[in-house]
């Protein structure tokens, strides 16, 4: 028995008692301990993250003549504790005051908490994966868990965008059963290293085949170009905390497989050398990267709803991860890597602060809402701390990552993919400008006037989130001996780095300095904002510049609808819907078919085709005969 | 392109002539009375093509065998089996027509296409939906609502 | 790097840009006046106005994020000069480096955002909205400059770009297309015609200062000090090969401000979208090809 | 082991006298079939273990082979024997008054059995015909006239198959003189010609009638729309696994050539993508089980197509997982149906119905770890190692079915999780027998998942077993024919 088997055991066994315990009102109690117990299982095993040995399970199926196994490096414990965390936060967010609203409203909390842990096993059997077999009935769990969290929201449109996630996953599924199918037809073996083994024998269009269809796959579950539709709306409807969870970490398993497969086992040399020099696989994935960095953030700045901004947000930013990995050098892959553990973090602190303005106010539409902040002042900062995470500002988290890409595209001279990474932080600034203004700022409404904060159980996991946002901004050397290991057990290139941030020999970060510097001038700017001038003077909301109107309560005086008409006057005509043009015209073309065969089955054709065939018979038989005879 | 008109290659022809006759008769009939007519044409034929294979010119019924004669008999077993399957055969015919009156006396037509129209009809309504083939719209494409990407 | 010498950096970086920012106001104000044929205002009006609007009685607040909203935006600024390596003045500088200076230069623009917003003024709003706009178009084509810059000089630090420039030559001979690029982002980001629509003062009121009064405006003032001064220092690093001393450095800074202000008049006010349809057009395009030259 | 006759002679025996007896007692006619399909099914439990892993001839009627009529016994032909007797028995008709309706269901019974167990290609007709003709019965007894004009439709085109049937025996004979199969395995060569391959078309298209094969399948929707659902699982559950039987004997024992296999492949494909298509877009829960049963049928074809032991047990694990999820899914069909909005609010009706549709469609779906995964993975890894274009090609029809499948699986499971509205009536009948055995079905299946290696090793020796021609030959054929030949 490894410690790997005991995690198995453990994470099995809180499976099996919230299962029981679901509906009973001492899950609330037990499921944060539950995660906090897998943590400490985690904790235990956390020797993988600095360097040491990865994990083996003694456990071991052979079935059908197909071996499985499971082990533990560094690159599934790096994945496993943010799985862990986000489940823990979510957890404590739900026990209490959200979950009794929750069921009041009609919702099914055991199966949210049951959902919850089937996601985190599913995940951890997933991330333990020791080669291709239990890979894929892991990425099998990992899917169909998500679908069960989709659907437990009653909403007809939850329950619709959950079923075109599960053809999506689905579809990516298969893709990588082709792609085992193909690595396995080749030695009769499915265990990792056969990967590069059998890319390495492939003749060129196999390799670019096995390329595609394995990306194709991890593509869906991360929501990439031109996967992306599924993603924003099923995790928008999912409810609340497990959206929060959803969005922080289950699409991050396409990264996963991303790094275990194609990065550890195809690698730079597989990646350039399909295609031709211009145009190599590697380009075609940055490119990839970057547009899913664009499109969706510019979509995400068209929404009205503050979750499905947020998520169509997580959809753009797994193209910083992507971008970052894809350059394979030791800055920019280990941003990529690190983008997963920050974004998790803001994310999930960002859905539940909206989730937490719909628990007060009942609505996340972003025109009708503004003003919290007087009433939710927690949940404000909560929420600017996220955003600026998200936007990549200093000095949360986001930037540390963000900043590693650039610098890797920089020094990989890469400008067009370099601005296509800017274009998305500006995109996202504004957007996420837009959520937190149309949310807490401007003018608070009347309805809203006796909103109070959230209750404590639900803004401890906020809290405590954005306490990691900011920690790991201001001393990413936590988090970079982590991400050494795992660069480390996937053979990249490994980073040099301090407490501070990274030591790079054209020009290098450091966190700590960046942070107080920028905590310096805000100090100053604060003292000669209190210290310098007259005092200031609260006024009413009311009180305001209307042009010589004076505002009543009944006046909406408050800026949110199409807040950016300048931008949207412009782009607005790229939205031309492209990507939902083409799913539609594959359902289109789908139908055609469909109809063609329902046609068929419905007329005579069969009897022709017998007719058809039962002469070519006869003569045969006469032929035979002739020259028998 | 002489064994063609042997006795036996002349035979075959008409057989399996027959055979195809009944079963373009079952391709274009419309009436249930014809396209029974066809099934009947088509296994008479499929069974001559049977009794054939056993048969041997000039050979004698098998019926008389002594053995010394030197005389070349007749296969018995495909006479055999031709008999089974013309007596399935006859069966299943009777059993097709008695479905045939009470399929015209219920739908109270004969035609093939009007049949099937009304039986599809039918299943249809039985079932809650439209009737495949009408002019509905195809397959539902709904857009989740204010998606624009 | 001593104690003594990283106080007096804290310290001074920023009274020196506040001080050279004033004169660039001064400056600038002086060059509208003189092309609309008036005198101007004297030597120590931008002080003055500036004293004026501190110590003015009414100081009408919207709340706290109002306040503070106005501390991150001069705040942002003032960590912004101290990552600015100006001669003798680079110890901390070199901690950080350009990506993170053009990042320190989107707090201010949140942090105004921000109290801005918490005004519950529309016309605020609208001109926040504008204003990010605006920094989404001036900050494709600047970004492309900082690249191309980074990429040319072979270093994304401020110090070694100065260096590479006092070794060989300047960057604006080398890159004569990329410093026109960046010419265009600059006059995006210091606001001024024909990218000035989010103030739009009988429009929409004077936007993102339709409710601020007294020390709030005086921040916004401060804040437009070292604005200019950035912009300025930042420039001439870039491209104008820096400066070994302040007497080197202050007269490019100086006319890299100058030249915006020069040409702003013979502009109208764009639209929203036709800023973001000029940026991203021509400076982009010059970028690009001057990158084209540098790969 | 000569008892085992009487599996076919008892139910037959049973047909003629059920309508005699029902004259003096309704309640005793009602009870005699199922008496003796428990009868049978003693007689096949210890016949499996007599038999044990070998194999053992019946014959009948004085003759010796390759004259007479044999019984070929071994493992799968008495698992098939098995299924057909415990299938009979779950889909009876209890609650039909008519004494008729059993004698039929006995007739059906004796024909699957003397499918099942001949070893003789014209008794394999006969049984075939048989069999059809108690399935026009059955289907013509039910009250509703469309299921007449259903059964006259599917009658003419099943007809024509048995005559296509008749047609490829009349020319085997032609070219052999020879009916029985192990007679025929032992001149294989005279049947890999050109002639002798379109016989096998003609056998596999003209049992593939009944199996559902793609371009002889049109009835598949007209009788299952208008028939009750047990006999619907009975149809799609069983019958066109027997006709499949029948395809595997000729299949295996005689036409193991690559033509033979191509053919099953092409038909296979197109049966799985056009079954799919077409179910992808039915509205109400029959019409799209009978074509998703088309489609797996389909895949059967596909594995059959890989040939020997291997696409044997494929084979056989495919039906047996077929058998007992599209089997449950039409015995579950009885409690709900009709158009998919009326299904709406069914999870919150009853959740265990919900749960037990779930477990079906997972598995049919080919999700871990539940059987179905392994059925496909194994499929699939087998396709692979064949190579060549168009066993490719057939792994990526059979992924992209399993897309569409998801599709048009899940939109229905999604209206059953919806809120019930005005007009939605989940559930048509309290409570059904029928249920309480797809209840059985999907335990089955979830027993099965836990013990898929022993299963699987299981069927992979009996398959190794059957998909051998030696032994088959050995068993039936004297040894003086034997003789002859070495």
């Amino acid at each position: 028995m490894t410690l790997l088997d005991h995690l198995f055991i453990v994470v099995f066994s809180c499976l099996i008692a919230i299962s029981v315990v679901r509906n009973l009102p001492i899950v609330d109690k037990l499921a944060p301990v539950l995660y906090g117990l897998i943590l400490i299982m985690l904790v235990r095993m956390a020797s993988v993250a600095y360097g040491g040995d990865a994990y083996l399970s003694s456990f071991s199926l052979d079935l059908l003549g197909f071996k499985m196994h499971w082990q533990f490096t560094a690159l599934s414990w790096y994945f496993a504790i943010i799985t862990l965390v986000a489940a823990l936060a979510s957890a404590v967010f739900m026990s209490g005051d959200w979950g009794r609203q929750y069921r009041e409203g009609g919702g099914n909390y055991g199966m949210l908490q049951l959902a919850l842990i089937v996601n985190v096993f599913s995940m951890i059997l997933l991330l333990g994966s020791g080669d291709l077999l239990s890979l894929f009935i892991g990425w099998e769990f990992v899917s169909w868990a998500s679908f069960l969290m989709m659907v437990l929201s009653p909403s007809k449109l939850a329950k619709k965008s959950a079923v075109k996630y599960i053809v999506y996953a689905m579809t990516g599924a298969m893709a990588l059963m082709v792609a085992i199918v193909m690595i396995y037809a080749v030695n009769d073996s499915l265990e990792f290293e056969q990967i590069s083994i059998v890319f390495a024998q492939m003749s060129g269009s196999s390799q670019v085949a096995l390329v595609l269809l394995l990306f194709v796959a991890f593509a869906i579950k991360m929501g990439l170009l031109p996967f992306h539709l599924w993603q924003a709306v099923a995790y928008a409807e999912t409810p609340g905390p497990g959206a929060a969870f959803l969005g922080a970490i289950s699409s991050r398993m396409g990264m996963f497989t991303i790094v275990l497969v194609i990065v550890q086992f195809i690698g730079l040399g597989g990646l350039k050398s399909v295609g031709t020099s211009f145009a190599n696989m590697q380009t075609l994935l940055a490119w990839v990267a970057a547009l899913t960095t664009i499109i969706p953030t510019y979509i995400a700045l068209q929404q009205h709803d503050a979750k499905r901004l947020l998520a169509w947000h997580g959809v753009g930013q797994g193209g910083y991860m992507l971008l970052g990995i894809i350059m394979f050098d030791s800055i920019g892959s280990a941003g990529g890597l690190m983008h997963v553990l920050n974004h998790a973090s803001y994310q999930a602190a960002l859905f539940m602060t909206v989730v937490a303005v719909m628990y007060r106010t009942g609505t996340s539409d972003l025109n009708k809402l503004g003003g919290l902040v007087t009433q939710m002042p927690l949940t404000f900062l909560v929420m600017l701390i996220g955003i600026i995470g998200l936007a990549g500002l200093p000095p949360m988290n986001g930037f540390v990552s963000k900043w590693l890409v650039y610098r890797s595209l920089l020094v990989n001279g890469q400008p067009l993919l370099f601005v296509a990474a800017v274009l998305g932080t500006l995109g996202t600034i504004l957007s996420v400008y837009k959520l937190i203004h149309n949310t807490f700022l401007g003018q608070l409404r009347l309805e809203h006037q006796n909103v109070r904060e959230v209750p404590w159980s639900m803004l401890v996991p906020m809290l405590g989130l954005s306490v990691i946002v900011f920690i790991t901004g201001f001393m990413p050397g936590l988090i970079l001996p982590w991400i050494a290991s795992v660069q480390e057990s996937v053979g990249l290139p490994v980073i040099a780095h301090h407490l501070g941030g990274i030591e790079y020999a054209k020009g290098g970060l450091d966190m700590i300095w960046v942070s107080g510097i920028l905590f310096y001038g805000f100090g100053v700017g604060a003292l000669i904002f209190y210290f310098l001038g007259g005092k200031s003077k609260r006024v009413h909301q009311y009180d305001n510049y209307a042009g010589g109107h004076f505002l009543t309560s009944d006046v909406r005086y408050h800026y949110s609808n199409n807040f950016y008409p300048g931008l949207m006057h412009l782009i607005g005509t790229w939205y031309r819907g492209s990507f939902q043009w083409l799913e539609n015209s594959i359902v289109s073309v789908m139908s055609f078919f469909s109809v063609f065969f329902e046609n068929i089955y419905r007329a005579k054709q069969p009897v022709m085709l017998l007719l058809i065939g039962v002469v070519l018979a006869l003569l045969a038989l006469y032929r035979n005969l002739g020259v028998g005879a | 392109m002489n064994h063609f008109f042997t006795v036996e290659g002349i035979l075959y022809f008409g057989a399996i002539s027959l055979s195809i006759i009944g079963l373009f008769g079952l391709l274009v009939s419309k009436n249930l009375f014809r396209l029974l007519l066809s099934l009947v044409l088509f296994e008479a034929g499929a069974n001559l093509v049977l009794v054939l294979s056993g048969f041997i010119r000039n050979g004698i019924a098998p019926i008389f065998l002594d053995g010394n004669s030197g005389a070349v008999m007749n296969d018995p077993v495909p006479q055999a089996l031709v008999l089974t399957a013309i007596v399935i055969g006859v069966g299943v015919q009777a059993l097709a027509l008695s479905l045939i009156f009470r399929v015209k006396k219920h739908y109270g037509s004969m035609d093939m296409r009007t049949i099937r129209s009304k039986l599809e009809r039918e299943i249809a309504e039985n079932a809650g939906v439209t009737p495949p083939g009408s002019n509905e719209a195809p397959a539902p494409v709904k857009l989740i609502e204010g998606e624009n990407s | 790097m001593n104690a003594l010498h990283l106080m007096a950096e804290l310290i001074f970086m920023p009274l020196i840009a506040f001080i050279v920012g004033m004169m660039m106001v001064l400056m600038m104000r002086k060059i509208s006046a003189r092309l609309q044929r008036r005198i101007g205002p004297p030597f120590f009006q931008p002080l003055y106005d500036i004293v004026k609007l501190y110590g003015k009685d009414t100081q009408i607040s919207h709340g706290l994020i109002h306040d503070i909203g106005i501390i991150m935006a001069v705040g942002g600024y003032i960590g912004a000069e101290i990552l600015l390596p100006v001669p003798g003045m680079e110890g901390i500088a070199a901690k950080g480096g350009v990506i993170t200076l053009s990042y320190f230069l989107m707090i201010p623009s949140l942090g105004m955002a921000l109290g801005v917003g918490q005004c519950a003024n529309p016309n605020g709003s609208i001109g926040i909205s504008r204003a990010l706009t605006a920094m989404l178009a001036y900050d494709i084509p600047f970004i492309l400059v900082v690249f191309g810059a980074a990429w040319h000089y072979q270093s994304t630090s401020l110090i070694g770009m100065i260096e590479y420039q006092q070794v060989h030559q300047w960057g604006i001979v080398e890159m004569p297309l990329l410093a026109i690029a960046g010419l265009f982002a600059l006059q995006g980001m210091l606001g001024k015609q024909p990218f000035e629509i989010y103030i739009a003062p009988a429009e929409i009121a004077t936007g993102p200062m339709v409710e601020m009064s007294g020390k709030y405006m005086g921040g916004l003032f401060v804040m437009q000090t070292f604005q200019l001064y950035t912009a300025g220092v930042l420039y001439a690093s870039l491209f104008l090969g820096g400066g070994t001393s302040f007497l080197t450095l202050l007269p490019k800074a100086f006319l890299v401000v100058a030249l915006p202000m020069s040409i702003a008049f013979m502009f109208p006010r764009y639209k929203t979208e036709d800023v973001i349809r000029i940026l991203w057009k021509w400076p982009v395009m010059l970028g690009l090809i001057s990158l084209a030259f540098i790969l | 082991m000569n008892s085992l006759v009487l599996l076919m002679v008892l139910p037959l025996f049973a047909a003629f006298i059920i309508p005699v007896v029902a004259k003096f007692s309704s309640k005793l006619a009602l009870f005699t079939g199922p008496v003796v399909l428990c009868i049978n099914l003693l007689l096949i439990m210890s016949a499996w273990v007599k038999v044990g892993s070998g194999a053992h001839a019946i014959f009948l009627g004085g003759f010796l082979p390759p004259v007479g009529i044999v019984f070929y016994i071994d493992h799968f032909s008495l698992l098939f024997s098995g299924l057909i007797a415990s299938m009979v028995l779950i889909v009876w008709p209890w609650d039909a008054k008519e004494s008729r309706l059993y004698s039929l269901y006995m007739l059906l019974s004796a024909a699957s059995f003397g499918l099942a167990l001949s070893a003789d290609l014209f008794n394999l007709y006969v049984f075939y015909e048989l069999l059809a003709v108690a399935t026009y019965g059955i289907i013509a007894k039910q009250k509703n006239s469309s299921a007449t004009a259903a059964s006259l439709r599917y009658l003419f085109i099943s007809s024509a198959g048995s005559v296509m049937l008749l047609l490829g025996i009349a020319i085997i004979y032609t070219l052999t003189g020879t009916l029985n199969i192990a007679h025929l395995a032992t001149m294989t060569e005279n049947l890999h010609g050109f002639a002798g391959l379109s016989a096998f078309a003609l056998i596999a298209i003209g049992a593939g009638v009944k199996a559902e094969m793609f371009p002889v399948n049109s009835w598949v929707a007209e009788v299952y729309g208008t028939i009750p659902r047990q006999l619907s699982a009975l149809l799609a559950g069983l019958i066109s696994k027997l006709a499949v039987v029948l395809i595997i004997k000729m299949l295996l024992m005689v036409f193991q050539v690559q033509a033979a296999f191509d053919l099953l492949l092409v038909v296979g494909m197109l049966g799985v993508i056009s079954g799919e298509m077409v179910a992808w877009r039915a509205k109400d829960m029959i019409r799209m089980l009978s074509f998703s049963s088309i489609a797996h049928l389909g895949v059967l074809f596909i594995a059959l197509s890989i040939g020997g032991s291997k696409g044997l047990w494929l084979a056989i694990a495919i039906m047996l997982h077929h058998l007992l999820v599209k089997g449950g899914l039409f015995l579950m069909a009885d409690r709900f149906s009709g158009h998919f909005d009326k299904l709406k609010g069914l999870a919150h009706h009853s959740p265990m119905s919900a749960a037990v549709f779930l477990v079906f469609i997972l598995s049919l779906l080919g999700v871990p770890p539940l059987p179905g995964f392994w059925i496909k993975m194994a499929l699939v890894m087998n396709l692979a190692e064949l190579g060549g274009g168009l066993y490719y090609l057939a792994i990526g029809v059979i992924l992209l079915a399993t897309i569409i499948e998801t599709a048009y699986m899940f939109n229905l499971v999604q209206t059953m999780y919806l809120k019930a509205d005005a007009d939605s009536t989940p559930l048509n009948k309290r409570y059904s027998a029928s249920y309480t055995f797809a209840k059985l079905f999907a335990l089955l299946l979830l027993v099965s998942m836990v013990f898929v290696s022993p299963i699987s090793k299981r069927l992979k020796d009996i398959a190794n077993h059957s998909a051998n021609p030696q032994i088959y030959i050995h068993t039936v054929l004297p040894a003086r024919y034997l003789g002859e030949k070495s």
